[in-house]
């Protein structure tokens, strides 16, 4: 609708037809706020996922540029793999342990942090460089201590603690690699739930613990039944995102152990990096990528189902 | 007094001996967490300042005077172990700057416009995570290649930018959603454009969630091996994840002091901005539900 | 010279599917210069009105001019509006002095100039040694005072508020209308205020607009609504305490009418009841015009409840046959529990209509 | 060549011929190039075992090769198997007017075709400490069994420091080469595989003796009870190891471990190292018990060297390059060896005996260093390897197998305890069969 | 039988270095059943002293008794006392119903026990059909309700409230005003209640403890605080418009005491002022004890300026020599900004001290 006298204030921008387009104004731009985003996420997921999807319909060998379709027998073959299974028992091993000690550990951190009065803000920061610092270095320190020769850690184990012979190499030995692999990770990561969780913690207003003393309860029924349901949402989405970080997790494993001794540190990433540069079949590869990411994903929905971390309980503080 | 009386604290203790207890438990979990949690950080500032041999030869724990030393921060003026870090403090800057600016405005859109689908839109980018990365490096090379920005500083920016956005985008989102409307309806009162009220009223307010997310987009780039050995082959373009690697591999003797120094040196950055930082970063991660 | 015209408007939201009609074929106009207050309960369309005249909502249909201006598709930006909310809607991250300045930075005054205005504004307001503050620094009332001064600096055509005193308590409502409408008075605009308090509707507007479910129910300077409510919900709205109702019925009797209510008779010298005879009516009442009677026997019987003495009045509440009746007797009422007998004056009865509310007399 | 410079025109070459020294030697030789001849290059540092490999994943699957890589040539078998190398005889034959005859017989190309441009030879052997042998009083062995004595006895003195036996137990190169080797010093082929007719050598077949196998297996089990964490030890690491002195005997090549030794002496001004360099010892692997030296099956060196991409998008510059490199004089040629050295033999007959090669400062201070690469040519080579014939079975078949890595896999789950010897044994046995199918298949 | 005795109850915060006495050398006692309302201005220390009473805080000195039970020291969740915050605290994550029972179930009663309670609490409280939802889909006057219903069925011994309605709107206050009355009656233990609010406090308590800066001004039932107010503080604080206050001179005429306020006298019928003749003296009086005289030479000159009609009353405003006064007067006053003569009712006229602002008469 023209309007006669309001025109000549302002000078016209361009016109843009927008009452005629079939879609609303604010539609496109909320399309435009978001365009990057989607940009970006093609390039780095969407294009990956088909592209890895497709080159798993093909033998290829990693060094020849020749693509031979097979249709799904890189699937049989995964299957078939004598190692996938053990892989992908290891795998979930080392995602639930180590998960598990990172929810532990790290809601503890946060629990304790929260309430502690002097070095709050330094002890916090420490903590939070765990997290913060390249993995490569907490490789390069954990090799360094749990070195036979030298090795602080090494020299416990062994003469403190009997745990190992003296010459031993405990990120070399069958029982204490993996152990020692979850323990690493988690000292990394389990930052990353004390953050969230003690970030939680923080709004908790006082209130609700003073009506709840007022009501009589113990510090345990406080825990129970005003921290843990307020940070229960949180929680489901951390354990999540920590599952699905640590069945990836390839880094670490590869600089500390290289899926070894034997195959005990193999998971299926170490597995599928193997299979591209030891076994050169880089089809096979993409196969056993895309079955994780089909195995996470069907977990994931299983576990949206089952505890639904978006259905939280809204609070207003 | 009578039945009515509570039954007292856990373990049958009273209020106030419970109260002592839970006090005793709370020094006694800081000095773990001091020890475990500041530990290896201790342990490789210590290495870092003890002569070299040292290292090598005995276990030691602490520099003293004998064994202290400066020398091994030489290795930080080693031109390539410089251009390393250099690279990774320009990575590390961008990735935030891209990470910051994008999920802004996404997470603006998502908060205050009305558009289809975008309760399912963090969803869906999540999924991008389950996603293990170990065998996209020859997809991402060939789609670097063919975008131009192979082996260049800003392709690793964007590669870096784009794994943080989902989370960037969905705290963005979820923090934008708490500040009141209001605030941006009195700027248009006031006769300010949507990108003005945006720009002055919004994005201040978002501080803790922008720290929130630079931090997260730090804690990347800072830690990236993967994309930087696939997108930054050649050495003065890495960064120092990589970096470390290679020169650990092209040295055929590099001590384990050196190494430990630089690792020191990479450590500060992390440091001092969680130390600075932690309140904003922390009302930041406030944010509820996915 | 502008004046604010509302014509037909109504709004329509859709949620989930079905549709709310927050504003429902609502015509006002506000003089230039004339303070009107929107008034209703909580969810009856107040802000909805408010936000379709400021812009921020569009309205399903209907028109909004400002003057001879049709601004009912312009931008809010571009309508040259001042609105308060009750969220104060300070910027947080701004001081004082930002907060009051921004708008006319927007507009392009002159570092100079906006400095200026601000310090003519904050003296007219009392809040000069605020200016260097931050907003979280600042009590409720002076936080509203700010937002005050955001307004008065642009010299708005139009002036809007949306409760902005909801949030403050009694003293401090009390300390800060005359504060509004010193500021209203000196801009001279029209002005439209929205508020759930009967009170402040009361005290501060040339005239008030009582809205109900979307509707307007009556539109008339405060005494009129107070003394001449043209339908129930109006009397039941305005006043405090509110007006009660009971069952009556009318009787024709000598050519005048009477009025029943349970066993009790009232001659009611009224004109206008003439076609009402042997209909049930609804019968209203203020507690200001109940007499207690030391007489149990006289008017209603009643058993003392409770006194809530207000230091210049009392509020008593009573048991009877109607049920709970509140009365505002002296400073030095105390009822201790016993009988007394209420006593109506029917000279202040208002009659309604039991269907539709709409007052009969 | 057009002389537009940088962008496609470019020779790219990867190459992990990269350490300190070599570094600012390629700077050099870049830039004097480009001046000479108008050809960009694009050198890049190919890395350790894996990363080169994945690099040339990603450039090969990427469609676009680099135009030369360096690498023995078993690495490039599949590469070159599916003819994405160019023949570089030409390049060859004017090296050797230079340099002197290629002196390997080892498998560069089938016929008259030759793919790879050599570089140096890896001469497999064993190195121990001789001032440590000294201070216990040990002899030379002569078999394993007294590699396995010595080690324990180093082990378990008090007065070293040092580890008996540095075993590669990383499931990567050299744990597989050190496994290889050991076989064939056990008298059997090491590959796992020999010619079904030895005389007309024209099929091979599979050849893993349980006997043998498990024996080896089991000595390099025994072995790691003597040696640091094995499965810590690859090539990069265990030249590390050696130079900070964590053990007394192991298995390498040439005189690597002397030379780098030597080198960080130098740079360090060391004498400590100096003496280490000095005490390092390098002579024939020793054989199980039984077996002579005659029976010993280890067949030539493995070269070492630059291969050309067809598909490259500027291979004739790369082949320039090369011949710029070596064919100029023998003194540039010199210079690579200098870089890193102890580390090759040259493959070219004239080089190790030149004035300009014995003249390199670092023989200079260490005369020791050059002793032992003449040494490993003139008595190694000469006397330990090519004793058996039907040893020798360079074949597109047997490179194919070069790069399994499922030996070193193997030998993995033996010293960590993964499977016994038997199950290893059965393991890599599958593996080998299954592996000589799939080259079969391929190369048939 | 309890009664809450608070003794010489002082209570000192440390700030970053320097102390801050928020509750000074206060002394009460709250009977069994006797509901006593503290009051004050903001930061005044309510809040502290009934945190002190409840346990939450620790006091410096003084003591707490409940009944005849030392409980300085003891631990909040052995004093079997009932809170009622402003914040209303009701646990999100529980329905309204587990909300009610969590005291009960942390004190170990069976489900049977637990849900017969509750029904009957939500019974008085009119919220029966809310008990399945969840807070956050209440109203706050039905969260408050659901707090006070948390309260009640623990059948406490101390019944405590900080200003548990300043968030609601005054019809929710009205209406919410005497449901508490009614809790803490069927209850029947010691009430103290946190306002800031002097209309709450009049309307609700047995006594009203009025505190200023951390001293208890004057305890006393709510018409004495408004009628004798025993400080000029309490006399502005209590009543609402405040009393306004005046400089005047006291003078002795024929033995009886005269008020010299300006030019006007004003005679005082008074005992007590015989020490007082000469002395400067602080002059207080109501709105509600003012007189407008159309005629501008009787009385104090007085220009109108505003009017607020409230409907039963108007607040008027004057511009006179003495500043801003104003005046309740007539529902149908309407000044027109006329000039007129204000006439001070003589009789309720209060004199305090200039210093110390004590009542003299
Ligand atoms: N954005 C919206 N979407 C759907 N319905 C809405 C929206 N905004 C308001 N409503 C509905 O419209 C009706 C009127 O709302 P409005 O906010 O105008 O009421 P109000 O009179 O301002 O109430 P209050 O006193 O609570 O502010 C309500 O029923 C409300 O639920
Ligand atoms: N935890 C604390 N630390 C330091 N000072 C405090 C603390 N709590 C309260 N104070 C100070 O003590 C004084 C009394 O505070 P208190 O909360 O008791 O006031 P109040 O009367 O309840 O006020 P309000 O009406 O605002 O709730 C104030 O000056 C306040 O700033
Ligand atoms: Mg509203
Ligand atoms: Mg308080």
């Amino acid at each position: 609708m023209a309007s006669e006298t309001g025109e000549s204030i302002r000078p016209r921008r361009t016109y843009i037809p927008w009452d005629e387009l079939p879609v609303e104004r604010e539609t496109v731009a909320g399309f435009g706020t978001v365009l990057p985003v989607v940009v970006l996420y093609t390039l780095i997921a969407v294009f990956p996922i088909v592209f890895a999807f497709w080159a798993s319909l093909h033998d290829i060998h990693t060094l020849n540029p020749e693509w031979e379709w097979v249709g799904l027998a890189n699937y049989a073959e995964v299957l078939n793999i004598s190692t996938f299974w053990g892989s992908l028992w290891r795998g979930v091993v080392y995602m639930v342990g180590s998960t598990l000690i990172q929810l532990a550990v790290g809601l503890w951190m946060a629990l304790v942090l929260n309430r502690i009065t002097r070095g709050q803000k330094l002890l916090t920061a420490v903590v939070f460089t765990a997290y913060l610092i390249p993995t490569i270095i907490v490789s390069l320190v954990a090799l360094r201590v749990f070195d036979p020769l030298g090795g602080v850690f090494q020299m416990y184990g062994a003469e403190w603690f009997g745990l190992w012979g003296a010459q031993e190499a405990p990120l070399g030995s069958r029982d204490w690699a993996m152990r020692l692999l979850i323990l690493v990770g988690s000292w990394k990561f389990a930052v990353f739930v004390t953050i969230f969780t003690l970030a939680q913690l923080r709004a908790i207003p006082d209130r609700f613990y003073e009506a709840a003393k007022v009501c009589g309860a113990n510090r345990w029924q406080m825990f129970r039944d005003i921290t843990l349901p307020r940070l229960m949402g949180i929680v489901l989405v951390v354990v999540l995102l920590r599952s699905v970080f640590m069945f990836n997790k390839f880094d670490i494993i590869w600089q500390l152990t290289q899926g070894g001794p034997g195959n005990a540190t193999t998971t299926l990433p170490v597995l599928a990096y193997k299979t591209v540069y030891t076994d050169q079949a880089y089809g096979l590869a993409n196969a056993i990528s895309i079955v994780m990411f089909l195995f996470l994903l069907a977990s994931a929905i299983v576990y949206f189902k089952l505890f639904n971390p978006s259905e939280e309980v809204e609070t207003t503080t | 007094m009578s039945q009515s009386e509570p039954p007292g604290g856990v373990f049958g203790l009273s209020y106030d001996d419970e109260t002592r207890v839970i006090e005793l438990l709370k020094l006694l979990s800081t000095a773990i967490i001091v020890l475990v949690g500041a530990w290896p950080i201790y342990w490789l500032t210590q290495l870092a300042f003890t002569d070299y041999e040292t290292v090598e030869d005995a276990i030691t724990y602490f520099p003293t005077p004998g064994i202290f030393t400066l020398d091994n921060f030489t290795v930080l003026t080693d031109p390539e172990m410089y251009t390393y870090m250099f690279n990774t403090v320009v990575v590390a800057i961008g990735t935030i700057v891209t990470v910051v600016i994008v999920s802004l405005i996404a997470g603006y859109g998502l908060a205050r416009l009305e558009f289809p689908h975008k309760e399912n839109f963090a969803r869906i980018l999540l999924v991008g995570y389950l996603f293990s990365p170990i065998v996209i490096g020859i997809p991402l090379y060939q789609i670097w290649r063919s975008i131009g920005l192979l082996g260049t500083r800003v392709g690793l920016i964007i590669a870096l930018s784009a794994i943080s956005m989902p989370f960037a985008v969905w705290l963005m989102w979820k923090y934008i959603m708490t500040i009141p409307e209001a605030h941006e309806e009195a700027a248009w009162v006031d006769g300010a454009s949507r990108w003005r009220s945006f720009r002055d009223v919004v994005v201040p307010q978002c501080r803790p969630a922008i720290i929130a997310a630079a931090l997260f987009a730090f804690a990347l780039a800072w830690n990236d091996f993967t994309f930087a050995q696939i997108l930054l082959p050649s050495t003065d373009t890495t960064t120092f994840a990589p970096g470390i690697l290679r020169a650990m591999g092209q040295a055929q003797f590099l001590p384990d002091a050196y190494l430990m120094a630089v690792s020191l040196a990479m450590t500060l950055p992390p440091l001092l901005f969680a130390y600075f930082m932690q309140s904003y970063l922390l009302k930041g991660f406030q944010v509820r539900a996915l | 010279m502008t004046a604010i015209e509302i014509r037909n408007l109504t709004k329509v939201y859709e949620e989930s599917g079905n549709d709310i009609v927050a504003v429902d074929d609502v015509d006002l106009t506000i003089e230039d210069g004339e303070f009107v207050t929107l008034v209703g309960p909580s969810g009856c369309g107040k802000t909805t009105t408010l936000r379709c005249v400021a812009g921020l909502n569009k309205p399903t249909s209907g028109t909004i001019r400002f003057g001879d201006r049709d601004v009912t598709d312009t931008p809010v930006q571009e309508r040259n509006i001042a609105l308060l909310f009750q969220d104060i809607a300070l910027y947080p991250h701004m001081s004082v002095q930002e907060n009051m300045a921004y708008g006319l930075k927007i507009t392009g005054f002159s570092r100079e100039e906006r400095m200026a205005r601000v310090r003519e504004a904050a003296k007219l307001l009392q809040i000069t040694d605020q200016l260097e503050k931050m907003p979280a620094d600042l009590s409720g009332g002076q936080q509203q005072r700010v937002a005050l001064g955001r307004s008065l600096v642009r010299d708005p055509e139009v002036f809007l508020f949306d409760e902005p005193m909801s949030d403050l308590d009694a003293k401090l409502k009390a300390e800060l209308r005359p504060v509004v409408e010193k500021v209203t008075d000196e801009i001279g605009c029209p002005t439209l205020y929205v508020t759930h308090d009967q009170e402040e509707a009361m005290t501060m507007s040339d005239r008030v607009a009582v809205i109900n479910d979307g509707e307007l129910e009556q539109v008339a300077p405060p005494k009129e609504v107070y003394d001449e409510p043209s339908s129930q919900f109006v009397s039941q709205f305005i006043g405090q305490p509110s007006t009660q109702f009971f069952e009556g019925t009318v009787r024709a009797v000598n050519g005048t009418a009477e009025l029943v209510v349970g066993n009790y008779e009232y001659d009611l010298a009224r004109e206008g009841l003439e076609g009402w005879a042997g209909d049930d009516v609804r019968v209203g009442l203020r507690p200001q015009y109940i007499t207690v009677s030391d007489d149990p026997e006289t008017g209603i019987p009643a058993t003392h409840l409770l006194d809530e003495p207000l230091g210049d009045a009392t509020h008593s509440f009573f048991e009877t046959e109607f049920g709970e009746i509140v009365v505002v007797t002296d400073p030095d009422f105390e009822g201790g529990g016993e009988e007394y007998g209420l006593v109506f004056q029917s000279e202040s009865i208002q009659l309604f209509d039991d269907d539709s509310g709409v007052r009969i007399a | 060549l057009g002389g537009s410079g940088g962008g496609d025109d470019e020779v790219h070459f990867i190459t992990d011929y990269y350490n300190d020294s070599w570094e600012p030697l390629w700077g050099d030789l870049e830039s004097e190039f480009e001046d000479e001849t108008d050809t960009s290059l694009n050198i890049e540092e190919g890395g350790m075992s894996g990363t080169q490999e994945g690099r040339l994943a990603q450039l090969i699957q990427a469609g676009e090769p680099p135009d030369a890589n360096t690498s023995t040539f078993d690495q490039v078998a599949d590469i070159w198997e599916t003819g994405q190398l160019e023949t570089v005889n030409d390049v060859v034959s004017s090296i050797e007017e230079v340099n002197g005859e290629i002196n390997t017989e080892a498998f560069l190309g089938e016929g008259d075709d030759i793919y790879q441009i050599p570089h140096g030879l890896y001469v497999s052997n064993f190195q121990y400490r001789a001032d440590i042998y000294e201070q216990l009083g040990l002899d030379e062995p002569e078999t394993f069994q007294d590699v396995l004595d010595n080690a324990q006895v180093i082990d378990e003195s008090d007065e070293v420091d040092a580890r008996g036996y540095g075993l590669a137990g990383m499931p990567t190169g050299k744990s597989q080469d050190e496994f290889l080797v050991l076989l064939s010093s056990a008298g059997v082929s090491g590959i796992g595989l020999r010619w079904s007719d030895p005389d007309a050598r024209e099929e091979l077949e599979v050849y893993f003796p349980e006997e043998e196998v498990t024996m080896v297996l089991q000595y390099m089990k025994d072995l790691a009870e003597y040696s640091p964490d094995p499965t810590s030890i690859g090539w990069a690491e265990s030249l590390s190891q050696w130079v900070q002195g964590q053990y007394a005997q192991c298995y390498h090549l040439n005189a690597w471990p002397v030379g780098v030794t030597a080198l960080t002496a130098e740079a360090q001004d060391n004498d400590a190292l100096r003496g280490l360099a000095e005490a390092t010892q390098v002579r024939a692997y020793p054989t199980w018990g039984e077996i002579d030296k005659d029976d010993n099956w280890l067949s030539a060196p493995a070269p070492d060297g630059y291969h050309v991409f067809s598909n490259g998008t500027n291979t004739a510059g790369a082949k320039e390059w090369f011949e710029w490199l070596y064919a100029d004089s023998m003194e540039r040629t010199v210079s690579f060896y200098e870089a890193d050295p102890g580390r090759f033999l040259p493959t070219y007959s004239d080089v190790l005996g030149s004035d300009a090669f014995q003249n390199q400062d670092i023989f200079q201070a260490h005369p020791h260093l050059l002793e032992k690469l003449e040494y490993c040519q003139n008595e190694i080579w000469g006397n330990h390897y090519g004793s058996v014939d039907e040893a020798n079975i360079s074949s597109p078949e047997s490179l194919y197998m070069q790069r399994q890595w499922f030996y070193g896999e193997m030998v993995n789950r033996v010293v960590t305890e993964s499977m016994t010897i038997q199950e290893a044994y059965e393991w890599g046995r599958g593996e080998l069969e299954d592996a000589f199918a799939a080259a079969q298949e391929q190369f048939g």
